[in-house]
């Protein structure tokens, strides 16, 4: 059901754990969906310096937390914008139709953890506004009847 | 790597004995029990021998059990086959928040068809209440359907007094019963039972191959028509080999249910022990007596159960997280949420379920692994965060 | 004794490449195809993997095909399932009168539910007119039901004219392909069948597993509720042995059904032209050229099938009179009837029924011995008397 590439960053999850410096932090997901995940960001002169995660959630969530993690590590702001749930999926050699949301939530934490960043820090993020992280990004498999 | 299979509420591996009982026929034997020649005569008997031998498990009659493809077949069986027959007499069935799906989508289709269901909830061990049961017994109600013993959390419910209360109601009575054979004694004789559902790849028999109990007299339509086959009432060509396994597997797994429960137990309120001592954030689901004697059913909080059966499954150790035979759905739960877990509680549950094929040594293994990975995804998660802060 | 077996339209001989491939799936490969772990993968990947195999077989892609518990569910879910799923659209449906009785008994049940059922008769071969096809056909008409081949007389109705009807007029079009499959090329894609049945044990495969086609967007309800398997579209823990026997079966049937069905062919040519130069007062049933490969079927006058086949059987030679199918029943077969026979003679009827095992030296025995009983038979039946006196 997963490819190697999810296995592999499921049970060697990169960058686990917290920044307690954090210059943007970002949590998306509840708990009732059985998904939450945040993210630490470390921001130095625009770039991402270092970046941590913490996620509650299946093992493609988790996946792709750690895949998002290195997707951004050393980054400039500009290109974590541009980083999408569909590269992450990629990046994990593809996710099972019915986890795709768990990519989306890691795309929208690190875009919380931006704002959260750019909120604190005063520096404008133009791109993320109006953004705000849907709350059930679920898309579950179709039932026919 | 070590292989540990603790799944055996999903399914079985089939015993060895019952698959050298059906061997013949998948060979030599094949003949179609309809036909009169020899080769068919030989499996007409095969077919009433297996037959006999359900009815003997169940303290029931030979032609009261037909054979069908399995649980969920015998299941849409009974719920839609009394209800099109019973449908001038009334439209409303009882069920239980908690089924089998095979129950609660028939009834959501029949609810379409329009029929009225109502589904009774559950107590926090997964009791229904008899009072209420009553209560929701009306002029129209033609069926309860309730399951003898949950699959997710082994709740057995009081199924002498259900049957007591929809037999002097005039109701027929139906129960799933796909997960107590072999670990309740059933003495269908002796019960106010109509209808009863078993399958076979739950006690060491093949997968697709199951048996309705209809007690005599009952109105209920027949759910697949065509051939002759089953006394004009489940037609389709018999599948020999898988009878006459049901009929192998069933003997086997009734032969001395005392002595089996006592040894699966032992097993069970071990590993309920261990987990409870080593881990800690951990919530037993299910009745704390009235239950199977092999299901264990612990909420790990702080995790999700699929992260779970991943890494336990690295170590080969299969287990379950809500109903293994839907899991095609990421829903927590329908039972889970049933007995009041909270969304969160009820997505980081894992079911182990004891076979006779499990050994003590097994579980040390299992309680070991399990305590590891536990941590570790604990460790990942922010929700476990902010507990430890608080401590 | 000698044993013959020459009822393969009834049932086949599983061949021993489907076993060996069912094999380990009744011991090491037990493992419940929904979950999630190692055992439970290789199941899912064999499942997927047969599926590929029928849908390969037919033409057809693997999400169009849906596993049942043989040729009768996979004809009361198509049936039942269109008619429940577009009675908002009418009520009408049409089919023959020489189906089997899967669809039969279905269209009967249905009729009790409020639905309206044509059923088109056939000529003296066993053919459909398609005239009066397309006449029948009105604004409430939802579905057409017609079998691919009659497992009687072997007749092969004309598919893909039925099938160009009932896409010009916007009706569903299912066929009954279980006696078809294996000696008649389907191509599902080019054809305008939107449902299709088939069936193991008539090829070959294991008795109690079956496939029925859905061409996508086919508005259909499921049949059996329950679990999530089959994309939601059939409940039940699969039968995953099966499944695998049926994907072997259907790969070795349709390998090269062209070169097949030449040697079938030769047998069975043989066999109706000895039966006619040895034994008189006969008459060949079914269709002369549009017929299955392997079907002979023969009235006797003057003489009843069933003490013909149990004749047949004390000199070990297995065939059957009617549908053995449903032989439950001793009325005379509906199918012949439908092609115009008197009751006398319907009753005399013997289909010998040719399949992958038979031999050419098998068929000497078989003629030898029926043309010795037939002999013995009319000696003493009374109807013979009369014609021999008027000679
Ligand atoms: C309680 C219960 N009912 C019904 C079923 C369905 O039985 P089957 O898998 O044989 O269709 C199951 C298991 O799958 C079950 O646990
Ligand atoms: C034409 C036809 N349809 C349906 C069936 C039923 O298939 P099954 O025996 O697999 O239920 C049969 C044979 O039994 C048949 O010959
Ligand atoms: S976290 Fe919800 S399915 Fe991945
Ligand atoms: S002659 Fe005995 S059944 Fe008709």
């Amino acid at each position: 059901m997963y490819t190697e590439k999810v296995m592999d960053h499921f049970t060697n999850p990169r960058n686990v754990g917290e920044i307690p410096d954090a210059d943007g932090i970002g949590e998306v997901g509840n708990a009732k969906c059985g998904d939450i995940m945040k993210m630490y960001l470390k921001i130095e002169d625009g770039v991402v310096v270092d970046v941590k995660f913490k996620t509650f959630g299946c093992g493609s969530a988790i996946a792709s937390s750690s895949m998002a993690t290195e997707m951004i590590k050393g980054k400039t702001i500009k290109e974590v914008l541009a980083l999408t749930n569909k590269a992450v999926a990629e990046a994990l050699d593809g996710l099972p139709p019915v986890k795709m949301h768990c990519s989306v939530l890691a795309e929208q934490a690190v875009k919380s953890a931006l704002l959260d960043y750019s909120k604190r820090s005063g520096v404008a993020i133009p791109e993320l506004e109006g953004f705000e992280p849907d709350e059930d990004v679920h898309d579950h498999e179709e039932h026919e009847e | 790597m070590k292989q540990v299979y603790m799944d055996n509420a999903a399914t079985t591996k089939m015993k060895k004995e019952v698959l050298d009982e059906m061997m013949p026929y998948f060979t030599e034997q094949y003949g179609n029990p309809s036909s009169i020649y020899r080769v068919g005569r030989e499996s007409k008997k095969a077919v009433e021998e297996a037959r006999e031998k359900v009815a003997k498990a169940l303290g029931a009659k030979a032609k009261e059990i037909y054979f069908t493809s399995g649980g969920t077949e015998s299941d849409n069986w009974a719920v839609k086959g009394v209800a099109y027959a019973n449908k001038d007499k009334g439209n409303h069935i009882i069920t239980t928040v908690i089924e089998h799906h095979a129950v609660l989508h028939t009834c959501k289709y029949l609810e379409k068809q329009g029929f009225e269901v109502t589904y009774l909830g559950v107590d926090e061990h997964g009791l229904i209440d008899l009072t209420e049961l009553e209560k929701a017994i009306k002029d129209e109600t033609i069926l309860i359907s309730i399951m003898y013993a949950n699959n997710e959390i082994g709740t057995v419910q009081p199924i002498a007094e259900i049957g007591k209360i929809a037999k002097a109601k005039g109701v027929y009575f139906h129960t799933d019963a796909v997960q107590a054979v072999g670990s309740v004694e059933i003495d269908l004789e002796n019960s106010d039972i109509d209808m009863l559902s078993l399958s076979g790849h739950k006690i060491y028999g093949p997968k697709g191959i199951g048996a309705l109990y209809i007690k005599q007299g009952t109105k209920i339509h027949p759910f697949i028509h065509g051939g002759s086959q089953e006394k004009n009432r489940r037609a389709g060509t018999e599948n020999i080999a898988y009878m006459v396994g049901l009929g192998k597997a069933i003997e086997m797994a009734t032969a001395d249910i005392d002595g089996h429960n006592k040894e699966i137990m032992a097993l069970r309120d071990g590993l309920i022990q261990r987990i409870n001592d080593k881990i800690d954030y951990v919530k037993l689901n299910g009745h704390p007596e009235k239950r199977l004697p092999g299901n264990v059913n612990f909420s790990f909080e702080f995790i999700e159960g699929e992260a779970l059966l991943l890494s336990l499954d690295m170590v080969g150790i299969a287990g379950s997280s809500g109903s293994a035979c839907t899991s095609g759905s990421l829903d927590p739960s329908h039972v889970l949420l049933a007995i009041g877990l909270p969304h969160e509680i009820a997505h980081g549950s894992l079911r182990l379920s004891i076979g006779d094929f499990n050994s003590e040594e097994e579980l040390d293994y299992v309680v070991d692994n399990l305590a590891e990975i536990v941590q570790r995804l604990r460790n990942m998660s922010p929700l476990y965060e902010k507990v430890k802060g608080e401590k």
